[in-house]
Order: C-alpha cells, then sequence, then structure tokens
C-alpha cells in the first residue's frame, strides 16, 4: 500500500466496493423478482394521482428569480466562516467588525433593491 | 564635406531668431480662413495672398541676413515636441543656403501663383476656402524645408500630402477629381511608411533624427545600414517627387483647378524628394551604390516621363509628364553627388520658374476656351492671347534648353556631368540624359505648335478666346522673366558657391568634359527634336486619336502601363492578402467548427445550421489561440 | 483551533488614503443603487448624472491630490499588499475616469435620441407593441449610471491590482456590469441582446482561463503577489513548465479584454450590437484597465523571464496589428470599422508595452490616454448620424455628409487622420512615442511591421472621409442630429485633446514619464 | 500525498468545460461548462493549497472568492441569457448572429407564456 498510487488505494478499494456492492443487490432483485408488466404499471407514478400532459413543463419564472436571489445570498454568506475563525483574536477587533458589517450592508442594499423592484412579491 | 568633417550648427540670434514666423504667417493665415467661414468670404483671398507675401518679404530678409553671416546655418530650437526616453525631438529649425533657397522659392513663386488664383477661382463660391488650404500647403512645405529634423520634415511632408489631397480634390462632382485625390494620398502612403521606417532606422542606430547627428554618426554605421536609409529615403522621395515607380498619381494630380497643378509641379510637393535627397548627401555621400540607384531611377524617370508626354493630348497632362521628367534631371543630378547637388537644385529653381509659367500660361489657356485641355482643339491662338503666347514661349524656350535662357544653364551642366562620371554608367546615364533633352524638344514643341499655332481647330462653342485678366498676366510676366534670366542670374551669380556650406563641394565628380563640345551636341539633339516636332505639326493634327501602330505608342499611351504596374504590384498583393484574411477570419473558423462538429458525432443537420457570427466558433478561435501561445511559449522555452 | 489557521495571521492595515479614489467610485455606485430604488422616477436621471459625474470628478481629485503628494515617488502597498498605490496605477486610475466622465457625458445625453440611448424597460419584450410604445415615448432607465460607476471602479482596482486574486475579483467587478450595460440599447435591442449573449459567453469562457492560470501559478509560486512570483521565477529548481502555462492563461484572459488577434473575435460584433456611448466606454476604458493590467503583470511579475515569452506576444502583436488593419479594411459599417481599428490599436499598445523600458511603460501610458480620447469622440460623432431606426451606421448611408454636415465632417475627418495617424495628431505623436520605445527596446520587426500596418489603416480612414465629401448624398440620407450639451462637450473634449497632445504632446509625456515606475 | 493525480483530474475536468463549450449549442448548459472549468479552478487551488508548506491555507480562501464569483457571473450570464431567450424562443447560440442578417426580430413566435414582469415594480 505505498508507491507512487498508494495514498489513492484506500479510495479506489471503496469505490470498487461499492459498485460491486449496488451491482449484487441489483442483480439480486433482478433475478429473485417477477417480471409481469401490464399498461398501469409503465405508468409514470404521480403519488397515485393520474399523470396528465406532456413531460415538459415549463418552471414559473419567478422560481428562477428566488432561487437565484437564495443562491447569491447563501454563496456570500460563506465569506463569514473564514471572518468568523478570526475576529476574535487579539488585534483584529473592531475593525474586522466594522469591515464585515460594511460587508453585510452592500449586500442587504442588494436586497433592499430587490424589494423596491417589486421581485420578492408574489402575485 | 569630407565625412570626418563635423556638421554645425550654430544656434539662431537676431534677426533670425524669429525665422519660425516664415512658417507662422501662412498657417495663422490658415486657421483664420478655414475658421472664420463664410464671414472671411469677402476678403480672404487678400489675405491668403498677403501673409504668403508677407512670408516672402520675410524670406528675403533673412535670405541677405543669412548672406552677411560666417557661418551659414544657424538652428533655432522653439520647444520640446515629444521626449520617449532617450529619444528627444524639438520642434526645431534649421535655416541655412538650401532652407533659404528653397524659402524663396516657395514663397516667390508661391506668391505669384496666389496672385493668380484670385482671377482664376474669382468664379468658384469657395474660394476661400481654397485659399486656407492653400496658405496651409505653403507652410506645410515651409516646415517641410525649414525643419532641423527628418521628424519635423516628416511632419511637413505629411501637411503636403494632406493639402494636395485637398487641393486634387477640390472639384469634389468630379469623380475622377475623388478619385486623383485619393490616388495621391494613398501613393503617397506608401512613399511616407518608407520614410518612416527610415526614421526608424535612424532611431534605432544613432539615437536621434536631428540632421546634426545623424549626419555625424553615418560615417560609422555599417554600409549595409546606410543602404537601407538611403533606399527608403529614396523611396519617400519618389513618392513625393512622382518619380518611378510612384509615378501614376503626379499626372492625375492635375484633376484640381490650374493653379494647384502650379504649386505642386512648380513651387512645392513634387520639389520635396529632391530637397530630401539633397538633404540628407551626408547619408547618400556615404553609399555610392545608393547613389547610382538615385541616378537609375532619374534617368529611368525622365525618359518615362519624355516618351509619355510625347503621346498625351491633353495639355496639363503634357506638362505633368514633363515635371515627371524633369524631376527625373534633378533626381540624376542629386546622385551624381559632390558639386552635382548643386545641379540639382539649380535645376529645381530653373524649373520653378518655367514650369509654374507654363502651367499658368495652360491654366490661361483653357480659361479663354472654355476648360478645353485638349491639345488638338486648340490652333492658332497667338492672334488671340498674345501675352499668354509670349509667356508660355519664352517657357517652352527655357524648359528645352535654348541658350540664354535658364534651362540652358541648369539642363546642361547635368548632362555633362553625368557624362562626366566615367566608364559604361557615364555613357548610359549621360545618353539618356541627352535623349531625354531631344525628346523634350520634340514634344514641348509639338505643344506650343499645336496651341498657338496653325489653324483653328476649335470646338464649335467657341466664338472669341479672350486673353485672361491682368490679375492673371501679371504673374504670368514675371514668372516668363524668371524663366529668361533666372538660370544665368544663377550660374554667374556664385549660386553654386552659395549652397557649398551644404555640401560641402563645388566639384562635380569625374573628370571634366570638353564644354563646348558638349554644349554643341546638346544643341544639336534640342534643335532636331524641334525640327521633327515643328515639320510633323506645324499644319496641325488629326482631330480623332489615331489608331496606334506601333507598340511603343500604345504603351506611352497607357502610360507605359503605371498604373498597371502599382495596380500589379500594390494593389494586388494588398487584395489577396485582405480576401486571405477575410477568408481565415470568416469561412476558416467555420470551417474547422463544422469539421469539429462532424468529428463530435454532430449530425447534417447541425453541420446545415452553422453560419458565420457564432458563440462557437468564436471560442473555437479563442481556445485555438490559446493553445498556440501555450505551444509558442513550450517550444520558445524548451526549444 | 486549527494549527494550521493559528499561523501568524495578522490584521493587514488598510491605508484607506491610497484606496480612496476606488472607495469613492464604489461608494457612490452603491449611493446610485439606492436613489435608483428610493427616488420617484422623474427625480432619478438629474440625480444619477449628479452622483456619476461628483463620484468620477471627486475620485480624479483624489488621485491627483495623491499624485502631488508623493504617492507617485514613493509607492506604497496597502490592503495587505494586495494593492499598489504607484505612479503607473495612479495614471491609469485618472486615465479611466478622465475617459470615464466623457465617456458618462455621451450616456448622460438624453436630447439626440428622446430619452436617451437605452432602453426604458429591458423586461419588454423587443418589438412588441409596448416595445415600440417604450421607445418612443419613456425615458431611458436610469440603472446605466451606477452601473458605468461599478465597472469604473472595478477598472480602477484591476490596475492598482498587485495580486492575481484582486486582479481577477476586479476582472468580474469590471466586466460584469459592461455585460449588462451592452444589452440595454433602446433601437436595435435583438443586436443589443445578441452581443451581451456573446460578449458574456466569450468572456466568462476567457476569464475561466484567467483563473486557471493563477490557478497554475499559484501553484507554481506558493503564492499569487506579483512580487513572490517574480521571486519565484529567478529561483532555481522550480520547474518553469507551470508558470509558462500559467503565464499563457493569464495572457489569454487579459489579452481578450484587450481585444488582440486571436482572441479579438467578439469585439466587432459586440462593438456593433451595444449601445454607442457604451461602445465608447468599452473602447476607450476597458482598453486602458486591460493594457494596465497586461504592463503591470508583465513589468512586475514576469520580468526576468521576458526573453522567453516576448517572441510569443511579440507574434500577436504583429497579428493583431496586421489583422486589425486589413479587416477593417473590408468593413462597411462605421461601428465594426472603428472595432477593427481598436483591435490594430490593440496591437501599437502592445509594440510600446513589449518594449520591456521605462519608456515602454510611459509611451504605452500615453498612448492608451491620447487613443481613448480620440475613439470617444469618433463614437460620440457616430450617435448623431441617424435615421427613423435609430443611429445609421452602414457605411453607404454616411455618404455625402461633408455636404449636409460641415461640421460633423470637419471634426470626423479629423479624428480619422488621427486614427491615421498624421503628424499634429495626437494619433501620430502617440504611434511615435509606442514605436520609438520599442526600438529603444530592440523590437525592430514590431515596429516595421506596426508602420506597414498603419499605413494599411490609413486606406478605411480614408474611405471613409472619401465617402462623406465626394460622393452625392442619398435621397433619404440620414439626419444629423444637433449635439446636446453634453455629446457637444464630449466631441469638444476629445477632439480638441487630439489636437492639444497632437502639436504638444510633452504635457502628458512627461506626467507619463514620471509616472512609470511600478512597484515591486 | 502526490498531487500529480487531482492536477489531472483538474485538467480533464476543465478540457470538458472547454468543450462543452466548443460542443453544446444551448447557451444554458454552455453556461453550466463554464462552471465546469471554474470548478476545474478550485480543484487546483485546494490541492497546490496541500502541497504548499508553512503559509496560511490561502488557497482555499481563494476558492471562495471564486465560487462567489462564480454565481454573480452565473447570476448575470442566466439574466442575459434569459432575456435573449424570451426574445428568440431559443437559447441555441447557433443563432446568435444569425439576427445580425435578418435585422427583423422573430417576435410573432417569442413565448408568451412566461410572466411578463410586474408593470407596477417597475414603475415605482
Amino acid at each position: 500500500m505505498s508507491g507512487y498510487l498508494g495514498s489513492y488505494a484506500t479510495l479506489g478499494i471503496l469505490l470498487v466496493v461499492g459498485v460491486v456492492l449496488f451491482g449484487a443487490a441489483f442483480a439480486g432483485n433482478r433475478l429473485l423478482r417477477p417480471h409481469r408488466p401490464d399498461p398501469g404499471k409503465l405508468t409514470t407514478y404521480e403519488s397515485g394521482v393520474d399523470p396528465v400532459g406532456g413531460d415538459w413543463a415549463q418552471a414559473e419564472i419567478r422560481y428562477y428569480v428566488f432561487a437565484y436571489l437564495y443562491v447569491l445570498f447563501a454563496v456570500e454568506s460563506v465569506f463569514l466562516f473564514p471572518w468568523a475563525l478570526v475576529f476574535a483574536r487579539p488585534g483584529f477587533g473592531t475593525t474586522t467588525l466594522v469591515e464585515m458589517a460594511v460587508f453585510v450592508a452592500v449586500l442587504l442594499l442588494g436586497l433592499l433593491y430587490a424589494w423596491r423592484k417589486g421581485v420578492l412579491r408574489w402575485t | 564635406m569630407t565625412l570626418a568633417e563635423q556638421v554645425q550648427y550654430q544656434s539662431a540670434t537676431g534677426a533670425l531668431s524669429s525665422v519660425w514666423l516664415l512658417i507662422a504667417i501662412p498657417l495663422a493665415s490658415a486657421a483664420v480662413l478655414l475658421l472664420l467661414g463664410r464671414k472671411a468670404d469677402r476678403w480672404g483671398h487678400i489675405l491668403g495672398c498677403a501673409s504668403i507675401g508677407a512670408s516672402f518679404v520675410l524670406g528675403l530678409w533673412y535670405f541677405f541676413t543669412l548672406r552677411g553671416l560666417g557661418h551659414k546655418a544657424v538652428s533655432l530650437d522653439l520647444f520640446n515636441f515629444i521626449q520617449v526616453g532617450r529619444f528627444k525631438v524639438d520642434w526645431g529649425i534649421l535655416y541655412d543656403p538650401l532652407s533659404a533657397t528653397f524659402v524663396l522659392l516657395i514663397t516667390g513663386v508661391g506668391f505669384l501663383i496666389h496672385v493668380y488664383a484670385v482671377g482664376y477661382m474669382k468664379e468658384d463660391p469657395g474660394r476661400r476656402r481654397f485659399f486656407g488650404y492653400f496658405n496651409l500647403f505653403a507652410s506645410a512645405m515651409l516646415l517641410l524645408v525649414l525643419g532641423n529634423s527628418f521628424l519635423m520634415t516628416f511632419i511637413g511632408w505629411e501637411g503636403v500630402g494632406l493639402a494636395s489631397y485637398l487641393l486634387i480634390s477640390w472639384y469634389q462632382d468630379r469623380p475622377a477629381a475623388a478619385t486623383a485625390g485619393k490616388k495621391a494620398f494613398l501613393m503617397n502612403r506608401v512613399g511616407d511608411a518608407a520614410f518612416l521606417v527610415a526614421m526608424f532606422l535612424m532611431f534605432a542606430n544613432l539615437g536621434s533624427t536631428d540632421f546634426a547627428t545623424v549626419f555625424n554618426g553615418v560615417g560609422a554605421l555599417p554600409h549595409g545600414v546606410t543602404l537601407a536609409m538611403a533606399l527608403l529615403l529614396l523611396a519617400g522621395a519618389c513618392g513625393k517627387s512622382g518619380q518611378f515607380p510612384l509615378q501614376a498619381w503626379l499626372p492625375d494630380a492635375m484633376e484640381g483647378p490650374t493653379p494647384v497643378s502650379a504649386l505642386i509641379h512648380a513651387a512645392t510637393m513634387v520639389t520635396a524628394g529632391v530637397y530630401l535627397i539633397a538633404r540628407s548627401n551626408p547619408i547618400f555621400d556615404a553609399t555610392s551604390l545608393g547613389q547610382t540607384i538615385v541616378v537609375a531611377v532619374g534617368a529611368f524617370t525622365l525618359l518615362l516621363g519624355c516618351v509619355i508626354g510625347c503621346a498625351k493630348d491633353d495639355i496639363k497632362r503634357v506638362l505633368a509628364y514633363s515635371t515627371v521628367s524633369q524631376i527625373g534631371y534633378m533626381f540624376l543630378a542629386v546622385g551624381l553627388g559632390g558639386g552635382a547637388y548643386a545641379l540639382g537644385i539649380l535645376h529645381l529653381l530653373a524649373h520653378g520658374f518655367f514650369k509654374a509659367g507654363l502651367f499658368l500660361g495652360a491654366g490661361s489657356v483653357m480659361h479663354g476656351m472654355k476648360d478645353q485641355t485638349d491639345l488638338r482643339r486648340f490652333g492658332g491662338l497667338w492672334r488671340y492671347m498674345p501675352v499668354t503666347w509670349a509667356t508660355v514661349g519664352l517657357g517652352y524656350l527655357a524648359i528645352i534648353g535654348i541658350p540664354p535662357l535658364s534651362g540652358f544653364f541648369s539642363k546642361d551642366p547635368i548632362i555633362d556631368a553625368a557624362f562626366a562620371r566615367g566608364g559604361w554608367q557615364g555613357w548610359v546615364f549621360g545618353l539618356a540624359a541627352l535623349l531625354g533633352a531631344g525628346l523634350t524638344a520634340f514634344y514641348m514643341t509639338r505643344l506650343f505648335v499645336l496651341t498657338f499655332h496653325g489653324k483653328k481647330r476649335w470646338t464649335d462653342d467657341i466664338e472669341h478666346p479672350h486673353e485672361s485678366p491682368g490679375v492673371m498676366k501679371l504673374p504670368m510676366i514675371l514668372l516668363a522673366v524668371g524663366s529668361v534670366a533666372a538660370g544665368g542670374l544663377l550660374v554667374y551669380g556664385g549660386f553654386t558657391t552659395w549652397l557649398e556650406p551644404v555640401f560641402g563641394t563645388t566639384e562635380v565628380p569625374g573628370h571634366e568634359p570638353n564644354r563646348a563640345m558638349m554644349i554643341g551636341i546638346s544643341l544639336a539633339v534640342v534643335l532636331v527634336g524641334v525640327a521633327i516636332a515643328w515639320l510633323l505639326f506645324r499644319r496641325g493634327t488629326a482631330l480623332v486619336e489615331q489608331p496606334a501602330r506601333s507598340p511603343i505608342v500604345r504603351a506611352a499611351r497607357e502610360n507605359l502601363y503605371g498604373d498597371v504596374f502599382n495596380e500589379t504590384v500594390f494593389e494586388l498583393p494588398g487584395k489577396l492578402l485582405t480576401r486571405a484574411a477575410v477568408f481565415f477570419d470568416g469561412k476558416g473558423i467555420d470551417g474547422i467548427v463544422t469539421g469539429l462538429a462532424a468529428i463530435v458525432g454532430g449530425s447534417s443537420s447541425r453541420l446545415r445550421r452553422l453560419q458565420t457570427g457564432f458563440v462557437r466558433s468564436y471560442a473555437l478561435t479563442i481556445l485555438g489561440g490559446a493553445l498556440v501561445v501555450v505551444a509558442a511559449l513550450m517550444a520558445v522555452k524548451l526549444g | 483551533m486549527n494549527p494550521v489557521l493559528a499561523a501568524d495571521i495578522t490584521l493587514p492595515h488598510i491605508n484607506y488614503g491610497a484606496i480612496a479614489p476606488i472607495l469613492i467610485l464604489l461608494g457612490m455606485a452603491c449611493v446610485g443603487v439606492l436613489a435608483e430604488a428610493f427616488l420617484p422616477r422623474t427625480l432619478r436621471y438629474p440625480v444619477q448624472v449628479l452622483v456619476s459625474l461628483v463620484a468620477q470628478v471627486a475620485g480624479l481629485a483624489t488621485i491627483i491630490g495623491l499624485a502631488l503628494s508623493n504617492y507617485a515617488k514613493k509607492p506604497t502597498l496597502t490592503a495587505g499588499d494586495a494593492l499598489a498605490v504607484d505612479g503607473p496605477g495612479l495614471f491609469l486610475q485618472g486615465a479611466v475616469l478622465v475617459l470615464g466622465i466623457v465617456a458618462t457625458l455621451l450616456i448622460a445625453e438624453r436630447s439626440v435620441e428622446r430619452g436617451g440611448a437605452f432602453v426604458a424597460q429591458a423586461a419588454v419584450t423587443a418589438g412588441s407593441e409596448a416595445d415600440a410604445e417604450q421607445a418612443r415615448r419613456q425615458p431611458s432607465q436610469t440603472e446605466i449610471f451606477p452601473l458605468s460607476l461599478f465597472a469604473l471602479g472595478g477598472m480602477m482596482l484591476f490596475v492598482s491590482a498587485n495580486d492575481l486574486l484582486t486582479m481577477f475579483v476586479a476582472l468580474e467587478v469590471f466586466s460584469l456590469p459592461l455585460y449588462l450595460m451592452c444589452a440595454l440599447a433602446r433601437r436595435r435591442r435583438l443586436l443589443s441582446q445578441e452581443a451581451a449573449v456573446k460578449y458574456f459567453l466569450l468572456g466568462a469562457f476567457s476569464s475561466a482561463f484567467f483563473v486557471y492560470g493563477i490557478a497554475m501559478l499559484y501553484g507554481f509560486a506558493g503564492s499569487v503577489k506579483f512580487h513572490d512570483i517574480a521571486v519565484a521565477a529567478i529561483s532555481s529548481g522550480k520547474s518553469d513548465l507551470l508558470m509558462f502555462i500559467g503565464l499563457a492563461m493569464l495572457a489569454i484572459g487579459l489579452l481578450f479584454k484587450a481585444a488582440a488577434v486571436p482572441f479579438h473575435v467578439w469585439t466587432p460584433d459586440v462593438y456593433q450590437g451595444a449601445p454607442t456611448p457604451v461602445t465608447a466606454l468599452m473602447a476607450s476604458c476597458t482598453k486602458v484597465a486591460a493594457f494596465g493590467g497586461i504592463l503591470r503583470i508583465f513589468y512586475v511579475a514576469f520580468l526576468d523571464s521576458r526573453w522567453d515569452w516576448r517572441p510569443v506576444i511579440g507574434v500577436i502583436a504583429v497579428l493583431t496589428m496586421v489583422i486589425g488593419a486589413i479587416l477593417a479594411v473590408t468593413q462597411t459599417d462605421i461601428k465594426r470599422l472603428l472595432a477593427y481599428s481598436s483591435i490594430a490599436n490593440a496591437g501599437y499598445v502592445l509594440t510600446g508595452v513589449l518594449a520591456m523600458q521605462k519608456d515602454g511603460i510611459s509611451s504605452s501610458l500615453f498612448y492608451l490616454v491620447t487613443y481613448g480620447f480620440t475613439v470617444l469622440a469618433a463614437f460620440g460623432l457616430v450617435t448623431l448620424v441617424r435615421d427613423q431606426d435609430g443611429e445609421a451606421t452602414h457605411l453607404s448611408r454616411w455618404a455625402g455628409l461633408g455636404r449636409k454636415a460641415p461640421v460633423l465632417a470637419g471634426v470626423f475627418t479629423f479624428l480619422m487622420l488621427s486614427f491615421a495617424g498624421i503628424p499634429l495628431t495626437s494619433g501620430f505623436t502617440g504611434k511615435f512615442a509606442v514605436f520609438s520605445a520599442a526600438l529603444g527596446g530592440g523590437q525592430t520587426t514590431l515596429v516595421i511591421f506596426g508602420v506597414l500596418s498603419s499605413v494599411l489603416l490609413a486606406f478605411p480612414y480614408l474611405r471613409v472621409v472619401v465617402l462623406m465629401y465626394l460622393q452625392e448624398p442619398a435621397a433619404d440620407a440620414p439626419t444629423v442630429a444637433v449635439p446636446g450639451a453634453l455629446t457637444s462637450a464630449a466631441l469638444a473634449i476629445g477632439a480638441i485633446v487630439t489636437l492639444l497632445l497632437g502639436v504638444w504632446p510633452s504635457v502628458l509625456l512627461d506626467v507619463a514619464n514620471s509616472a512609470a515606475q511600478f512597484v515591486g | 500525498m502526490h498531487p500529480v493525480i487531482p492536477y489531472v483530474v483538474a485538467a480533464l475536468l476543465f478540457g470538458v468545460g472547454v468543450y462543452g463549450v466548443l460542443v453544446r449549442r444551448n447557451a444554458v448548459l454552455l453556461l453550466m461548462s463554464i462552471e465546469l472549468m471554474l470548478n476545474a479552478v478550485n480543484l487546483m487551488f485546494v490541492t497546490a493549497d496541500t502541497s504548499i508548506v508553512g503559509v496560511p491555507r490561502s488557497g482555499q480562501v481563494f476558492t471562495l472568492f471564486v465560487i462567489v464569483l462564480a454565481a454573480a457571473e452565473v447570476g448575470v450570464g442566466l439574466a442575459v441569457i434569459l432575456r435573449f431567450f424570451r426574445l428568440r424562443a431559443s437559447v441555441e447560440t447557433d443563432g446568435v448572429g444569425a439576427a445580425t442578417e435578418t435585422d427583423a426580430p422573430r417576435e410573432a413566435d417569442a413565448p408568451r407564456a412566461a410572466v411578463r414582469p410586474d408593470p407596477d415594480g417597475e414603475a415605482r
């Protein structure tokens, strides 16, 4: 377990074991189960409701806006984590706090703008 | 001047410290005329003439001041123009015998042409603007001859090109004028590029374009560099002076108003090339091969101009090709080196007078003949416009070199000097110059006889050809006087000695020819030319163009295929290059994308849908570029 | 606590005074956003214009103050060495702002096109009834002002970034607003939005290369600071392979923004599609910023390895000059023509950069400013020639303009002459400066190609001039709008500076010379 | 740990992204390919970080920056592309540029299904 690729061996074995387990489970399933298809069984399962229409549905554009707003703010907040590690150290103190406040304020400005432009209303 | 001798310019003092006024006055006048607009319409032409006249008077004053000085080269640094690292260029002026001579020619002849234009352009609503351009032209030309570095000269050089473009395409409604202007500008750009590269060579090797630095340093340069510099300067000079292979624009420039032709052909523009070579004499002296090439270009062009001149029927075109040919003489002279530089400049001055006179005469004829320019449609005019007849006649006698008119004093020494070069070159160039003299006599006689003598062959709409008004006659008379007297006065007034500080010597290189015999021979050749033309054309000529019987005539009518040459050499590669570039920019990239799409399993529909302008092909270009850059860096690093 | 984190992380000192210009711009951009959100519609335009101009003038004043108070001579690094306040940085920031002010004048113009050159509601579908309505009636939206402030702030950050990561952040900060601004044309919205899509996709593509290069260099040097990279480059024992791949990738990202061949492909389409004032901003300010970054990277981080990469970039410069000039010849649209000419001009600046000497820096700085002013005025004039459906940019429509509008045609001719490098215009002095600097740096080949391409490039310019003066105007020739005060001011500034720097270039060259020292 | 394999994986990932940009016609997929390229960069940063000794974990922090900027890029990009989609009912980039020739927009088949923006929101 040493040499050029040594440190990757564990990872490799894990992968192989995973694939084998998965394959074995499905193979066993296939071997053991009965196989008698009819039309009712082949329809798409939608929580017991009869499926209607095509399989391509257009999503409301608003989902995108909301999802996007969420992603932006969530992603920006990653900067809080490294900051959280250091802000309490000696020598950092108030300056760091103020700087982070400015950062959050800029984010809030964005949110404010979105709100004023009516993006956040759902009607 | 031997090479060991240092070129030195003293700084200007006293009267000469205001020498910049020469340029500033016409420039200021041009600015006023062009910026003030219609308000200046009534008095614009007067201001235009006055400014150039003032420059002329100043020029005379400076000229006599300079004569009184011991050291005949003063330099004047005005202010720092541009400085990049160790390269530094000042706005500076060099006033020495050569520039002083040119200043007098430009302002003197220029002034006369200005005055003439007052009459000629009287009917033109844009006369004020015309004078604005005219002043601009003159001031650019003055800057050209007064700059103390190649860069200053270049700025004037470009200014002249620009102004000529504006003036040649003056008659905007004539497509030919527009094309001619464009052609002049573009062919000049070819020459300008060569000039620029020459300047950058100076920068790279000597660190400056100052005349003093360059001329003092040129002796130490390897011969290859000097030769390259000389040839590039020659190419620049060819562009501006209409020498082979860049001669085609000059005759087309006739599309401008006649005063423009006179100004371009006599006082400004075309003389710039001769000036450049004469000014750069230390560079050319350092490379005999370069000088030989200058001589060859001159000799070839002078014959070319003569031959085409014989075949043209348009009075201004004949004169234009005559200019091409006369400038060829000057190139021949300045290429010979030594004392022949002064001969070239002498011929330039003499030519300035008689060519301006001839053009103004042609303009006067056109003025009286409802802008007719076809030689076959003139005839017998001497009765109707005697002053024009007399002035053109004197100019004609001067250009063919009949003693004691000026052409005799200026052209014959050049022919002598060409023979004096010795060896086969002496014979070839000497005979070319001699043959050129005979041809000049032929076509100029043809022009003169067809215009003023023989039967009337006028078109029907002309009833009474009339003499031009006084404001046009006066300059013509003055120029005719100049044509008669300039040559002798200059030769016996010690012109070559006057220029000695610039060229270092008055000795023409080579052996001393037998003067008397040479004069006899060349006069005989000239007379033969005159006689043949007189015999052929004294009864007039056919009114339609005769079918060309020999290939030479056909070729001459086609300007010796100058345009074809230019198209093949300059335009065709450009066109091909452009097409290739467009192809690779559009089709080529798309082709690659198409191929790529096919390779990665694209369907035929995908291939069909591809069009230009797509994001993906752009991305592919960027990627391709990226891969090449990485690969090239690797190659440089590892290779 | 994580032992690695325990290593000495200290609070970086930030010299707020030194970076005040950037802060002013970005802060005022936030003010602009607030104004956009809370002010009533009618008040927004005057307030935004005011905020925009005040921000830039204040920024410029601060920069001048900094330059006078010895920051140019005694450069500093601040914010944990992430930002350099030095001569070139201040000069470039100043150049971005000066050009930005003129571009803002063009952007703010509302009398040439009724309501301004920008769409009122970007969300309305193009070509619909509502769209026609808004094109006729409603004034432009005013988001363009904060967007341009963000872009300018990003550019200023970009030219003074002293490590690659800051540079990447700045690159995105100025690129993202530009992508949006491209899409905001009032007329020909489809073309405009296409331009935005193209610009965005290709810009993102190239910035991915850029950041990949950063990662390579980080792997090579263990740091993204220019100084550390320079040190790592001369220390032996490290494989140069990573460094050169990284350098190549970085160069690609930067040359894309600078529009150098073969990374120029987006330029004509985007310049054509974007609203003309935005095009003017891109052609002047973005070019300054891109070359600011190129200068700093080449002169600070990779100075010692220049013998290896200079030939490659030299080939790019030649290609850029030659191909830009050749393709300019074939164009029939004035905006595309100017786009190709801006490509060729990028080649000229690159020639100056490759001198790799102090002159190289100063002459490139000088060239960028001269070119910026001329191109701003040129695009400003393009906005004035109009048809019923917006600007008439096809060259055939410009025929005979010399008679209809002699002043416009005269100024445009002057600008064309400047582009063609005729003496007594800034085009000549600029080219002269970069070429002689390149000669001093031993780049004779480049200079020869440069001269040849500038001769070639005179053809298309001349064609425009000939068209304007020497052809009959068509019966339905476009009208020439009377420029409003703002456009007139922009045009006048552009043309006067072009003339001034052509006659008396030492005014600016001296400043550029004294600024031309990077902090290491 | 030897960094060659992560570097190779990152290079491959980058290559897959480039390939995607070149062969995908759907602008959204194109955008995703670009994201793939950026993620390759993230992998490189993290890998390089581990092989550098004695420096604070700057590589990991750089990754955060790249992630954030990628998100911002996606935001702007999606906005631009969706606008374009509304105009042309297609996000196929092969069509980008086709309209350069035919200036008449194909508005007739623009989707009306997409929700119009709230006029009030803009009118404020």
